[in-house]
């Protein structure tokens, strides 16, 4: 712990992945809510249509991890300062651990993994460049 | 100062956070009606009542202007010195509160222990650790001194550590008080143990506890710049003591 | 009954001031020492000092050990014992380096060595111009020190027990030699009763200054010390002379220090004049504090006092400019902006004399040992800072002399202390050592008089301010002898309000009272004894000195309810007595 | 012995809330929309990974987004990101400015301004979309 100064690594990236989530969160929010129709025009054709561009692809996995992983720092200083009876304290940590986990590598499947036509489904709800079936 | 002109006197009343741990489970507030001259103190209305109305009111004080550090106290829910809140500076048309410091245990009345704060001073070595042996002084010139000024006004009165609510929720943070003393060494071009200071302060519940909340630097009644002094041990501990 | 503990040390230091703990630091390496302080460290009154502390390192211009050693001399209007005065002057040169290689934060020269600053008294060759020997850190040298100090017991892990009050010293008598043995202190935690069993006792318990109402002096400064070894039967050197220092704050006593007139502030009565040019007209405002002082009152009194009720006058800072004041002089422009609403750049700032520090206290040889007469030893019992009286500082101490005093014989008391601990056996301490002070708290605890602690405090203090303060007369001292021996029937009926163990500083102002009240008779009894003006010590009705019959110290003796009075040669070794002008 | 005229009113036992000035209530909000965000994003993550499941699926969660009252939290979540965001720029400013700690409060102040000239461009637009059928 000491040598490794994690807690100073980790001030130094709530700083670093905070600049840079500015930047990811407000065109993400831009992108989904601002454009015409807003948080309505949201639904699958919407992002699968975004998540076929290699672009969106990264753009999403940086935000998406970036701001899970300053989240959950924070998160873990919260738990830290008010939960003090080290069994809760244990499992709430170790929750959290997990959950990021679990969220980062489904939602990075996600992203990859996506088929943005997939099969038998009516093309009204499939983005536009999809192959009419 | 009364023979100064002539200067009115009013009554004021003082909500005090009374604690006996021989007769109280619980700490409850009592209210004291207090004549008073808007040149006076709150200390002089802590004085009035133990030396006027109950002589079992505990509270510390010694100097009674601003320089021993004793009487830090909860002020109208802020951290300051007795001898250093003057009553006119007070609205008192609303009833004056007064009761301990935060975070640290509670022994009666104004008092709490304050043992953990000093135990915390003490783990950051705040001593010159200088292995040179001059004939006569160390050669220091006027702005070598003067970079780390500020922090050697510090008197350990701890209203900063226990006004900051990150030491508030465990205890267990080293406090703005230490990292103060810390920071009085680790600029000073004499000390030759900087780094071990800031190793010390790197570690769990070192400066990187510090959330910046400025409630330390809002209650130093010596005007330090505590959040300043923090910022620049951060600073220190990533890129390296610049003096 | 509070449980009782028994301790055994090689040393055991009593208080934590400057003094206390630079004997700590001399004892603790050698010798198993323990500090014993009724207040955290920290908060003794060492750190409100704040002007500076002399020593004659020449950093700025020349200076020599022995102009310090004549203006000591003359400062103490030639009472001051000589060879001690040698001593501090020659072994203030290293105090200050000692402190510094201690990490002592001095303000600095532009080469790079430690500045100096001019201070009341202080002189080049025998008088003839000011001289910058005062060593100084901002204007919070006393914090400076105790920080310091305090740091450097830190590092080697010195033993304290905050917040114990030592209330009874043991001695052990054997065929009528004295000779110390330990203390007894009750811890303010707790309400429980500790022995402490030691080879050597230092006493550094500070000064007295809170008999009188218009004070720099702590709440806590009740000369608890002083008072336990008088009532030990052990006599008291030269209580008459107490310093009352020129700049108080109007009213509330709390100090701006002389620094802001080495530097160049300037006293003016109300018609703005520089009054001290006719006082003293070649170092002016820059004289000793006791002839400002008499000044000032005298100001006063024929009139010339500025203000509404026309009693104070005025330092005027206003031509030093901001940047003087906020660099070399923060705190104090900080105090008249706090408690006087005055901003020292643009006003004058109303000031007046406030009781400041006792000359007098324990009498000790050179070497910080306590004597039982003029010349007897007691074995294994020091004493050193204010509350001893070695005496350097005679009738009148120089400013910056009295941080040196502790330092140079802080230092001496420590290590004295620590070789006779390491040559001799621990002394037996006498069965139930502890029963006195017992008896004295459960006594006070249970108090249920009708007389108030607070009443007879405010009573004494408002009569030493009345009439042992500047001016004094045989009928204003009789008067206040009158009323201490009434108060003193008083006390003896309290009553007490907090009946618990725990933090009952209740107990401890009742407590602290009666040393005060002691103390205070000795002041005036010793003060009605000497009919002659001498430094610090003023008779309206003797308004001259009188070296054919009081060239010497008074030694005051408890006799039962009796105070006796002796005397006491003056060592004189270079510096016949001369009249003195400035 | 001395006369008692205290009152006693044994009622009230906590100790007052401390009044902090406004680098403590600054961090009251950081932590707290902090906070707010991180459950918002653990929530957002599961959502968006039903896209992978089904395009239907991923449309109905999609649906309970589009309700005014979810509007209305999104509203709220915007207002929490924006001043996270701008407040973690002004803690970033402290922390690695000289003059930092000197001017946090006028900073904040200024956080304050621009969120709510930020807040006054988002949420006419956002309302409309959410509002307007
Ligand atoms: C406002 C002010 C400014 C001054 N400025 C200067 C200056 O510029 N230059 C200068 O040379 N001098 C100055 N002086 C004088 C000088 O500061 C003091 O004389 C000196 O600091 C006294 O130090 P001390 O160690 O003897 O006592 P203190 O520092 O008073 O310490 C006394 C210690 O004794 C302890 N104690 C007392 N009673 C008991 C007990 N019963 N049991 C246990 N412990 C006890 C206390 O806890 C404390 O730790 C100034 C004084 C004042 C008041
Ligand atoms: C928009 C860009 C963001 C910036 C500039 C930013 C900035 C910061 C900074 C600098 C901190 C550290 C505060 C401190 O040490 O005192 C922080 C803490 C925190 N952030 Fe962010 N952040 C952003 C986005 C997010 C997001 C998206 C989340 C949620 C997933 C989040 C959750 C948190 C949490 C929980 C904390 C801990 C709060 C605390 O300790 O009081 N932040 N943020
Ligand atoms: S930094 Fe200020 S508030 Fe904190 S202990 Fe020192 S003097 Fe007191
Ligand atoms: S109050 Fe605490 S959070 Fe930091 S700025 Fe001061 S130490
Ligand atoms: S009594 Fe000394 S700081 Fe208030």
């Amino acid at each position: 712990m000491k040598t490794l100064r994690l807690e100073r690594l980790g001030w130094i990236f709530m700083r670093l992945s905070g600049v840079v989530l500015i930047a990811l969160i407000f065109t993400h929010l831009t992108v989904n809510l601002m454009q015409d129709g807003g948080v309505k025009a949201i639904d699958f054709a919407f992002v699968a249509g975004k998540l076929a561009n290699p672009f969106w692809q990264w753009f999403d996995t940086a935000l998406l991890w970036l701001a899970l992983i300053h989240g959950t720092n924070g998160m873990r200083v919260v738990i830290q300062d008010y939960v003090l009876r080290p069994r809760l304290r244990k499992v709430l940590l170790t929750l959290l651990a997990v959950s990021t986990v679990t969220l980062i590598v489904l939602g990075t499947l996600v992203i990859f993994t996506l088929d943005p036509c997939p099969a038998g489904t009516p093309a009204d709800l499939l983005p536009s460049f999809c192959p009419a079936v | 100062m009364s023979e100064l002109g002539v200067v009115q006197s009013f009554t004021v009343t003082f909500i005090v956070r009374r604690f006996n741990p021989e007769t109280d489970t619980e700490p409850y507030w009592q209210d004291f009606d207090v004549e008073m001259f808007s040149t006076d103190r709150v200390l002089d209305g802590l004085h009035k009542i133990k030396w006027d109305q109950d002589g079992s009111l505990s509270f510390r004080r010694s100097c009674a202007h601003g320089i021993c550090g004793s009487d830090a106290m909860r002020i109208n829910g802020r951290n300051r010195l007795a001898c250093k809140t003057l009553i006119k500076d007070l609205d008192i048309s609303k009833p004056v509160y007064v009761e301990a410091i935060k975070g640290l245990p509670l022994e009666k009345d104004l008092i709490v222990d304050m043992e953990p704060f000093f135990a915390a001073y003490r783990e950051v070595q705040p001593f010159l650790q200088s292995t040179s042996k001059p004939k006569k002084e160390h050669h220091q010139t006027i702005e070598q001194r003067e970079r780390f000024d500020d922090t050697t006004k510090c008197i350990l009165c701890a209203a900063c550590t226990t006004s900051c609510p990150v030491f508030w929720t465990d205890g267990q943070y080293f406090g703005p008080a230490a990292i103060v003393s810390a920071h009085r060494f680790i600029f000073d071009s004499r000390d030759e143990a900087s780094q071990v200071r800031l190793d010390i302060l790197n570690s769990k519940e070192g400066v990187w506890r510090c959330r910046t909340t400025f409630n330390c630097t809002e209650a130093c009644p010596r005007g330090i710049e505590v959040t300043k002094a923090i910022a620049e041990v951060k600073q220190a501990a990533i890129s390296g003591v610049r003096r | 009954m509070p449980t009782v503990h028994h301790h055994e040390y090689d040393v055991v230091i009593v208080g934590a001031g400057g003094a206390g703990m630079r004997a700590a630091i001399e004892s603790a390496p050698k010798a198993k020492t323990a500090v014993i302080t009724k207040l955290y460290p920290t908060r003794s009154h060492t750190g409100a000092a704040q002007g500076g502390m002399a020593a004659a390192l020449a950093n700025v211009e020349e200076d020599s050990w022995e102009w310090h050693t004549f203006d000591t001399v003359k400062g103490g209007d030639y009472l001051v014992d000589q060879d001690a005065a040698e001593i501090l002057a020659k072994e203030a040169i290293d105090a200050v380096l000692d402190l510094e290689n201690m990490g002592l934060p001095f303000n600095r020269t532009p080469e790079g060595t430690i500045d100096q600053r001019r201070f009341g008294g202080h002189t080049r060759d025998h008088g003839k111009a000011p001289v910058r020997r005062a060593c100084y850190a901002a204007d919070r040298t006393g914090h400076m020190i105790l920080q310091t100090l305090f740091q450097n017991c830190v590092k080697l892990g010195v033993e304290f027990h905050n917040e114990f009050y030592v209330l009874d010293l043991v001695l052990s008598e054997d065929k009528g030699t004295k000779r110390a043995t330990g203390v007894v202190a009750y811890e303010l935690a707790t309400g429980d009763i500790h022995v402490f069993n030691a080879t050597s006792v230092v006493f550094a318990t500070g000064g007295f200054g809170k008999m009188f109402k218009t004070t720099s002096n702590a709440h806590t400064l009740t000369g608890d010390g002083v008072g336990i070894i008088w009532r030990k039967g052990i006599p008291l050197e030269d209580m008459e002379f107490f310093q009352f220092h020129p700049t108080g704050l109007a009213g509330l006593g709390i100090l701006l220090t002389e620094g802001a007139r080495g530097e160049g502030a300037i006293l003016r009565n109300a018609s703005g004049e520089r009054f001290m040019e006719r006082y003293a007209p070649t170092i002016k405002d820059l004289a000793p504090r006791d002839i400002v002082s008499r000044c000032m009152v005298q100001e006063v009194a024929e009139g010339r006092g500025a203000g509404p009720h026309k009693d104070y006058v005025l330092l005027d800072c206003t031509h030093l400019g901001a940047e003087v004041l906020e660099t070399k002089l923060p705190d104090i422009t900080e105090f008249a902006r706090t408690y006087l609403g005055v901003d020292p750049v643009v006003e004058p700032v109303p000031v007046m004399p406030t009781a400041h520090y006792a000359m007098g206290g324990i009498p000790t040889n050179t070497d910080a040992q306590v004597l039982a007469d003029n010349t007897t030893v007691i074995p294994g019992l020091y004493a050193a800072g204010e509350c001893a009286c070695v005496s350097v500082h005679g009738s009148n101490r120089l400013g910056t002399n009295s941080l040196l005093d502790i330092n140079v014989f802080g230092k001496r008391a420590g290590r004295n202390a620590a070789e006779y601990a390491k040559k001799n056996k621990r002394p037996a301490l006498a069965k139930n050592a502890e029963s006195f002070v017992l008896d004295l708290v459960e006594t006070m605890r249970t108090a249920d008089g009708t007389e108030s602690v607070a009443a007879i405090r405010k009573e004494l203090q408002a009569e030493m301010d009345r009439n042992a303060q500047v001016f004094r007369t045989e009928e204003s001292l009789k008067h206040a002898e009158d009323v201490i021996i009434n108060l003193r029937k008083r006390y003896a009926k309290i009553g007490i309000h907090d009946r618990g163990q725990r933090f009952n500083t209740d107990l401890l102002e009742a407590i602290e009272l009666g040393f005060l009240l002691d103390l205070a008779q000795v002041v005036v009894v010793s003060a009605r004894n000497r009919k002659e003006s001498r430094g610090g010590h003023m008779r309206d009705d003797f308004p001259d000195r009188n070296d054919k019959k009081y060239m010497q110290h008074t030694m005051a003796y408890k006799k039962g309810e009796k105070i006796d009075l002796g005397w006491k040669p003056v060592v004189i070794t270079n510096y016949q007595p001369m009249e003195r002008k400035y | 012995m001395v006369d008692t005229a205290a009152r006693e009113t044994r009622t009230v036992i906590r100790g007052t809330l401390y009044r902090g000035h406004e680098g403590m209530w600054s961090w009251v909000l950081h932590r707290i929309t902090g906070i707010a965000i991180y459950f918002f994003l653990l929530v957002h993550v599961l959502d968006t990974a039903t896209v992978r499941l089904d395009p239907e699926i991923y449309n109905t969660v999609m649906g309970a987004y589009k309700t005014p009252l979810m509007g209305l939290g999104e509203a709220g979540l915007v207002a929490a990101i924006i001043f996270h965001a701008l407040n973690g720029l002004r803690i970033i400013l402290v922390d690695y400015t000289k003059w930092g700690t000197r001017y946090q409060k006028v900073m904040f102040y200024v956080v304050l301004a621009l969120w709510v000239v930020l807040m006054a461009g988002f949420l006419p637009r956002h309302l409309a979309h959410v509002f307007a059928g």
